[in-house]
């Protein structure tokens, strides 16, 4: 149906490559975490294991995905800087949620959720990584009182299920909007897509090939 | 049949369900009267020895505590205290090691299964083979004693010599005890034994003689005769009113329930959102829309 | 220990005092915690530092190292001034009311007799006066002003509270107040326990602290019963054995003594030993000294002994001076006058004072063979460990031979406890490679010098030839064997002396006790205050039944004490003149109207009536406890206050005459002694708990719970110095050096004495450079060199040294 | 902090090697799950031997618990100490000492072998038994017939002799000192002592 030449490209191959590795980090971390989180999960620590090697292997994932987010947050910060429009896109959310896009302003390269999402992430990524260090007894131990441990765990566990939510919307967002999954794996999306959906930015792509 | 021939278990770490519950058990306790102890560190030598530890020979850092701290070697170790205490000095030797909470924090902060036992008679042991090592029970001590090892990463601390009462022997720092500062008995017996001691202490001049075996944490299987027992503190810091921390007993209360509650309720939503809205698909007049502006440059 | 370590339990108070038993025998304390518990008993501690037995007193008091018996002065005084007395005891079961000498005189810090270019006195005015009837004068009234009572009174009167206070700086009211509570156990029914250790011997008047306690304990009527006595409590496992078997320089076993040059033959050796009774009716029980002696020759030198060689009494070695003690053995040595030297299971370069002196003398032996199962720094003295033994090797010339021998675990034997319990115990574990027991190597050097001389011949052979050595294995004698030997048997029939048809003893029957020794030769015994521990009953240390009739905690039947298996020595003093229990509650033994009988074996002649007015110390010549010691001890026959050699202040009782008059000191040491000046603080050493002397610091779990040498001082003084717990400082004496962490404590406290300030600085003496702690120097770095008066125990206890800072860092 | 620093370096060595262990154990090969039981009691079927505590005087009684049922082919091993509770003065009750008596029967420094050290030498050489008593048998031998003193000045006879000395111990057995009191004296030692007063 769609034009082979109506294709924009959205994400570069290393775009790509960085987010799906997020993506599985955050899959580990999220059976590791909730493994030792709640104890009717904890059969999920034989997927790494056992519950010693995922206590093991579940800190130095963080680290990984620590760093592969800073990947993500290098592409992509300056797209999400907070404009004027996302503020209006945020008051009338319900229409988009609702799927009638057109009674919010035009969205640019990402819409106001997509830009709460990553800064929600970041925000809590910081938490997880500052209060995950404090509570990695095996390398960092001696550096935290055990009451700052007890705030860290809390934190943790917090920020964790905090983001866990986030992870879910953007996954659910990324299901339901449908077309959005190829620009995630192929790196491009159609220009229905975007004209849909990101209007403005379909804008500033065509402005830029001329 | 139960893998303990010899100890019910009473609760286990990170397990939702009950264990068998049916029998009944007698509730032992150690009793640890300061007012008879001479800190001469029989309980720790004999710990070393009955449990197979050994600790690497330290240096004297100018007092008489060593090691200065429990470790993962060090289950039970004698703190000095030298104070005037109502204008006699008074040298303050405490036994101190895993208390034995009813209600024990680190069982609650554990999230290995089967971790961390409480035994029908009270004693909390670890399980080192389900250890993973998290350090969590640290965080859910209200005392500061368990420990993590340097050489495996598991935690450990004063069993009560589990085994040694399991065959109906006493802990080996309560046998050794050369002034039976240390007692062990059955809780009951070792209340009334208390009685009895503070009741000579009372005689002696020490009115605020008392027991130690704070409710905070359901009551404990190792209890103080204390002679200031309205300061415990000043016995090395012994905490007056011990508690699990409320952060922890948050983490390990309410958090769990909602936590999985958010995250479900979340995947629901999201499940009903598509059950109703149906997904969100690109139209036709989208893509022509689209083709269109990409053909006439925006202005 | 008079007494045993369960009998502390019947006490009513405890006095800790020259010792720190919670640390020392924490055992052994358990019973002063049940007495406490049980029988409401109060503890009095009295230290130079707040001890762990101060940490369970009921009234802790600091005295100044060396002034105990200022401050026991003191309390005689209190008792006598206040009529404190246990009256009946003391005037018949004491000397209290025998007339002294009119010669006996003491003036200015002296005894009549004194011989100042000797160091000596002439002990002859300290003796009673003897009536023409040949026996001792008493006044039964007490009111004769030469009579022992008057003259001790007159003797302590200078001991008021004030000079206590001035000379030991325990504050007035706490010396009172311990005084009172001393004073309520005056009561017939009431007991105090004296519980002493080295605190009291290492000192150069060491015995006489001991025997003020020892008159405090007779006036208050507390010796004899449960609860009470004068306990020793001995350092090591077997001590009191080795010392009951007599291997000291002067001693024959079970405490009869070597004859001396003078004394050429038998007869002449038994002149001085008739112990005749001073007063009427006693039994004088070493009259049988003969008996004793003849069987331990009987022993030693079989059928080569025989009443026509006077028991081969030529085959032992006679003394020139009272004897050749450790202090002049190590004198001797240091002037190169001792070639060959021999340490078995002892590690005298830690262990004697003035460890400069020791090893320079170690280094000018030809031969030194150590037999031990650990390897002690004496092994090592040749080795260089840094600064901790700083020797070149090169330059010790002795060949050393070190022996490895079995531990306890690893051998059957006896030992002998404080409470005078020979106890049994047996192999469990095979001795480490090549380690064999010291027995056999005793046996193996033995037998091959023995074989050197019958092949050989050599210089006076006879003894070592006919020694007896009828063992089955003669390289391998058995514990068995030995302990059968120290019993001793019949060599012959022996019948009953009241009716010759009777026999006691078939020849070769173990014998029942020292009661059936004989002394023409019929018997032998190792030791005869042994004798009864192995019967034809077999072996009497290896009983295991701890029944307790009496409830006293005596447990007759649990292993075997000496003498006779008596548990409390001096029993029959628990009892009236009439024979009844003073105490009723605490019956041990009595008169039921034809013997004595009870719960303990009566220490007296089981038929002897008691209004046969027999004394109840039957081991002396009265028969009655001495409170006056006539010519018995070198320093006096009564205590007197002394200063340390090393001293802070003069002797405030008698300025001119300071230390003790008639402690022997060698040439050399006593110009090493220090002088207040140069060392302005009292030091004082000390075993810990953690701790047993210099083995413990080889067993590692003892070494994680006290890793490394410390010195305590007290706050005053560390503030002064700019010392703060954990610091490096150095202490020294005029004789070496400590390198050692500073340990701050409140439990030392600065003291006023004689007007001055006087700081005490304790160390703690177990580290040395072999072993699992860290290395250190050891605290005989510093003491001097110079013994009590009597016995030669180092005065390890109280001395002079300076103290400075090395760093902000141990370690 | 030295210390510290290689052992975190240690650490981090076996979570690396751990981590590349769990791609392996990630594909089922999990442990079992251990159930939570109590230790063995190290004492079952041990073998009981009564002994005296060999430190202070009051003469603990102590048990030794030993491996092997002293059968001919085993080799009996104490594996653990305490209190004789039928002891009358201790009770079942030690001290720190006694408590950690294993440790003395198993110190590193216990001594091995016969050793002999020559005039000069900065070095233990083993010996053998008979190396070490032939040598010793001879140096007694030699300073006694040198040194031996029959008679003093006077003419009195005294057998005595001074040039070797001889400390007993204090912790050795009755029987052990018994026989040394033998031999000592049995040759005129006089210079000879014991613990009692250090």
């Amino acid at each position: 149906m769609a034009d082979k030449n109506n294709i924009l490209d959205r994400y570069t191959a290393g775009a790509r490559l960085n987010h799906w590795i997020n993506a599985i980090l955050m899959i580990c971390l999220v059976l590791s975490g909730m493994a030792l989180f709640h104890p009717s999960l904890f059969f999920l620590t034989d997927l790494f294991g056992g519950g010693t090697m995922a206590r093991i292997v579940h800190p130095w994932i963080g680290v990984l995905a620590m760093l592969s987010f800073l990947g993500l947050f290098i592409r992509f910060w300056r797209f999400n800087l907070w404009t004027r429009d996302d503020s209006a896109w945020m008051r009338n959310v319900k229409h988009v949620v609702s799927g009638d896009e057109a009674k919010v302003p035009e969205a640019g390269k990402y819409n106001a959720g997509q830009k709460l999402v990553f800064w929600l992430m970041s925000i809590l990524t910081i938490l997880l990584l500052t209060s995950g260090l404090a509570m990695w007894d095996s390398q960092f131990g001696e550096y935290t009182t055990i009451d700052q441990k007890r705030l860290a765990v809390v934190v943790h566990a917090g920020a964790a299920v905090a983001l866990l939510i986030v992870v879910i919307t953007h996954i659910y967002a990324a299901i339901w909007i449908r077309g959005t999954i190829r620009g995630m794996t192929r790196g491009s999306v159609t220009g229905g897509w975007a004209w849909r959906h990101h209007r403005k930015w379909l804008r500033e792509e065509v402005g830029k090939t001329k | 049949m139960s893998s303990l021939q010899s100890l019910d278990i009473r609760r286990r770490s990170a397990t939702v369900t009950q264990s068998p519950s049916q029998r009944e058990a007698t509730e032992i306790a150690k009793l640890i009267d300061v007012s008879r102890c001479i800190g001469c560190k029989a309980c720790q030598a004999a710990c070393l020895e009955w449990n197979d530890l050994r600790e690497e020979v330290g240096v004297n850092v100018g007092v008489y505590d060593n090691p200065h701290d429990l470790t993962e070697n060090t289950w039970t170790l004698m703190r000095f205290t030298e104070i005037d205490v109502d204008g006699r000095f008074e040298w303050l030797i405490r036994k101190d090691g895993c208390m034995h909470c009813a209600d024990p924090g680190c069982l609650k902060a554990c999230p290995a299964p089967g971790a961390i036992v409480q035994y029908k008679n009270g004693i909390v042991d670890f399980i080192s083979e389900n250890c993973i090592g998290c350090g969590y029970c640290v965080k859910g001590c209200p005392f500061n004693i368990p420990r993590i090892s340097k050489k495996d990463a598991k935690a450990y601390k004063c069993s009560l010599c589990s085994d040694r009462v399991a065959v109906g022997q006493a802990p080996a720092c309560a046998k050794v005890c050369p002034t039976q500062a240390i007692s062990f008995g059955t809780k009951k017996d070792m209340a009334a034994w208390a009685d009895k001691r503070i009741a000579d202490l009372k005689e002696r001049g020490y009115k605020s003689a008392g027991l130690y075996d704070p409710p905070g944490v359901g009551g404990t299987h190792v209890m103080y005769v204390l002679k200031h027992a309205d300061r415990p503190q000043i016995y090395a810091g012994l905490p007056k009113d011990p508690k699990i921390s409320p952060l922890v007993e948050f983490w390990k209360g309410v958090t769990k329930p909602l936590a999985l509650a958010g995250v479900g309720l979340a995947a629901l939503i999201g499940f009903f959102h598509y059950v109703t809205h149906g997904p969100n698909e690109v139209q036709a007049e989208d893509e022509e829309a689209a083709a269109k502006a990409r053909r006439t440059p925006a202005e | 220990m008079t007494n045993l370590w369960a009998d502390i339990k019947n006490t009513d108070l405890v006095v800790i005092m020259g010792g720190n038993a919670a640390e020392a025998h924490p055992c052994g304390f358990k019973w002063v915690t049940e007495a406490k518990h049980h029988k409401k008993a109060k503890l009095i501690v009295v230290d130079p530092r707040f001890t762990r037995s101060a940490a369970m007193s009921d009234l802790f008091i600091q005295i100044r190292p060396g002034t105990d018996i200022a401050f026991l002065g003191g309390v005689i005084k209190y008792l006598l001034d206040n009529d404190k007395l246990q009256k009946e005891y003391v005037l018949n079961y004491t000397n209290a009311a025998y007339i002294l000498r009119a010669d006996y005189k003491f003036e200015d810090g002296l005894f009549s007799g004194y011989d100042e270019a000797k160091r000596d006195y002439n002990r002859a005015s300290w003796e009673y006066e003897f009536g023409d009837d040949g026996f001792v004068k008493a006044d039964t009234t007490l009111q004769d002003p030469r009579c022992v009572f008057q003259v001790m009174k007159a003797h302590f009167a200078r001991y008021t509270p004030e000079m206590v206070e001035r000379i030991t700086g325990a504050a007035k009211d706490k010396f009172l107040e311990a005084c009172k509570w001393i004073a309520e156990t005056s009561a017939p029914d009431k007991v105090m326990t004296s519980m002493y250790a080295l605190g009291w011997t290492q000192h150069s008047k060491g015995s006489q602290n001991i025997r003020t306690m020892a008159m405090i304990q007779l006036l208050l009527g507390n010796i004899g019963l449960a609860g009470g006595g004068m306990n020793a409590l001995r350092g090591h496992s077997n001590i009191q054995g080795l010392t009951d078997i007599g291997l000291m320089s002067n001693l024959i076993p079970g405490y009869l003594t070597l004859p001396t040059d003078a004394q050429a033959d038998f007869a002449a050796y038994m002149r001085p030993r008739g112990f005749k009774p001073l007063r009427p009716g006693q039994t004088s029980f070493w009259q049988n000294y003969d008996k004793f002696f003849v069987s331990f020759m009987k022993a030693m030198w079989g059928s080569a002994a025989t009443k026509e060689n006077d028991w081969a009494y030529d085959y032992l070695p006679k003394l020139d001076v009272g004897a050749y003690d450790v202090l002049r053995g190590w004198e001797m040595m240091h002037q190169g006058k001792i070639n060959g030297y021999f340490c078995q299971g002892f590690n005298p370069l830690m262990s004697f004072p003035n460890r400069g002196k020791l090893a320079t003398a170690m280094a000018k032996l030809k031969f030194l063979v150590v037999m031990d199962p650990l390897a002690t720094e004496t092994s090592e003295f040749w080795q260089n460990h840094g600064e901790h033994n700083a020797v070149d090797p090169a330059k010790i010339q002795t060949e050393v031979f070190r022996l490895p021998t079995t531990v306890f675990a690893e051998e059957d034997g006896s030992l002998t406890n404080s409470g005078r319990w020979l106890q049994w115990h047996w192999k469990g574990a095979e001795p480490p490679a090549e380690a064999i027991t010291d027995i056999e190597i005793m046996a193996k050097i033995f037998l091959k010098v023995r074989e050197l001389y019958q092949k050989e011949g050599g210089a006076y052979a006879d003894p070592i030839l006919k020694l007896t050595w009828d063992y089955e294995k003669p390289q391998h004698p058995s514990a068995e064997e030995l302990a059968r030997e120290l019993n001793g048997r019949a060599l012959a029939d022996v019948p009953d002396p009241r009716d010759a048809a009777r026999l006691v003893l078939r020849r070769g029957q173990q014998l029942n006790g020292f009661g059936e020794l004989r002394n023409d030769g019929t018997t032998m015994c190792g030791n005869w205050i042994y004798s009864g521990c192995w019967t034809e009953a077999g072996n009497q240390m290896a009983r295991r039944d701890n029944s307790d009739p009496g409830g006293l905690g005596l447990t007759p039947r649990w292993a075997w004490s000496w003498p006779a298996n008596r548990r409390i020595l001096y029993n029959r003093a628990s009892a009236d003149v009439k024979g009844a229990p003073f105490n009723p509650k605490q019956k041990q033994v009595w008169w039921n109207g034809e013997r004595w009988t009870g719960y303990d074996v009566p220490d007296y002649g089981p038929l002897v009536k008691p209004e046969a007015s027999v004394g109840p110390f039957i081991m002396n010549q009265e028969g009655t406890a001495r409170l006056f010691t006539r010519g018995m001890m070198r320093d006096g026959p009564f205590p007197e206050h002394y200063e340390p050699f090393e001293a802070p202040v003069a002797n405030p009782l008698h300025p001119k005459v300071g230390p003790n008059p008639v402690a022997r000191v060698f040439k050399g040491d006593m110009e090493v002694f220090g002088k207040a000046a140069d060392f302005p603080y009292v030091a004082t050493t000390y075993r810990l708990t953690e701790h047993f002397h210099f083995w413990s610091k080889h067993v590692r779990i003892n070494a994680i719970t006290q890793p490394q040498e410390f010195i305590e001082l007290g706050e005053e003084l560390a503030k002064e110095k700019g010392i703060s717990s954990g610091d490096l400082i150095e202490v020294r004496s005029n004789r070496g050096r400590v390198k050692a962490v500073a340990v701050v404590t409140k439990r030392i406290k600065v003291l006023k004495i004689d007007g001055k300030m006087v700081h005490t600085v304790g160390i703690p003496l177990h580290w040395g450079f072999t072993g699992e702690t860290k290395k250190g120097f050891g605290c005989n770095q510093l003491t001097p060199y110079v013994g009590d008066a009597n016995i030669e125990t180092p005065e390890y206890k109280a001395f002079l040294v300076d103290v400075k800072k090395l760093g902000t860092t141990a370690a | 902090m030295g210390s510290m620093k290689i052992t975190r370096r240690g650490a981090l060595k076996l979570t690396a090697a751990s981590v590349g262990a769990s791609t392996l154990t990630a594909l089922g090969f999990s442990p079992a799950q251990a159930q939570g039981a109590v230790r063995a009691f190290k004492l079952e079927r041990t073998t009981e031997t009564r002994n005296t505590c060999p430190y202070c005087s009051v003469g603990c009684g102590v048990i030794m618990y030993s491996v092997g049922d002293r059968s001919k082919n085993v080799h009996g091993k104490i594996i653990h100490i305490e209190g004789d509770p039928d002891h009358p003065t201790n009770r079942g009750t030690l001290c720190p000492k006694g408590a950690g008596l294993i440790d003395f029967i198993n110190a590193k420094t216990r001594l091995q072998y016969p050793e002999y050290r020559a005039p000069g030498g900065k070095e233990w050489k083993r010996i053998s038994w008979d190396e070490a008593i032939d040598k010793i048998a001879r140096h007694v031998k030699a300073d006694r017939d040198k040194n031996f003193i029959t008679k003093n000045a006077d003419g009195q006879t005294v057998n005595r002799w001074l040039t070797t000395g001889f400390l007993a111990a204090s912790a050795t057995s009755n029987e052990t000192a018994w026989i040394t009191y033998k031999a000592v004296r049995s040759m005129g030692m006089v210079v000879f002592d014991n613990q009692a007063r250090v």
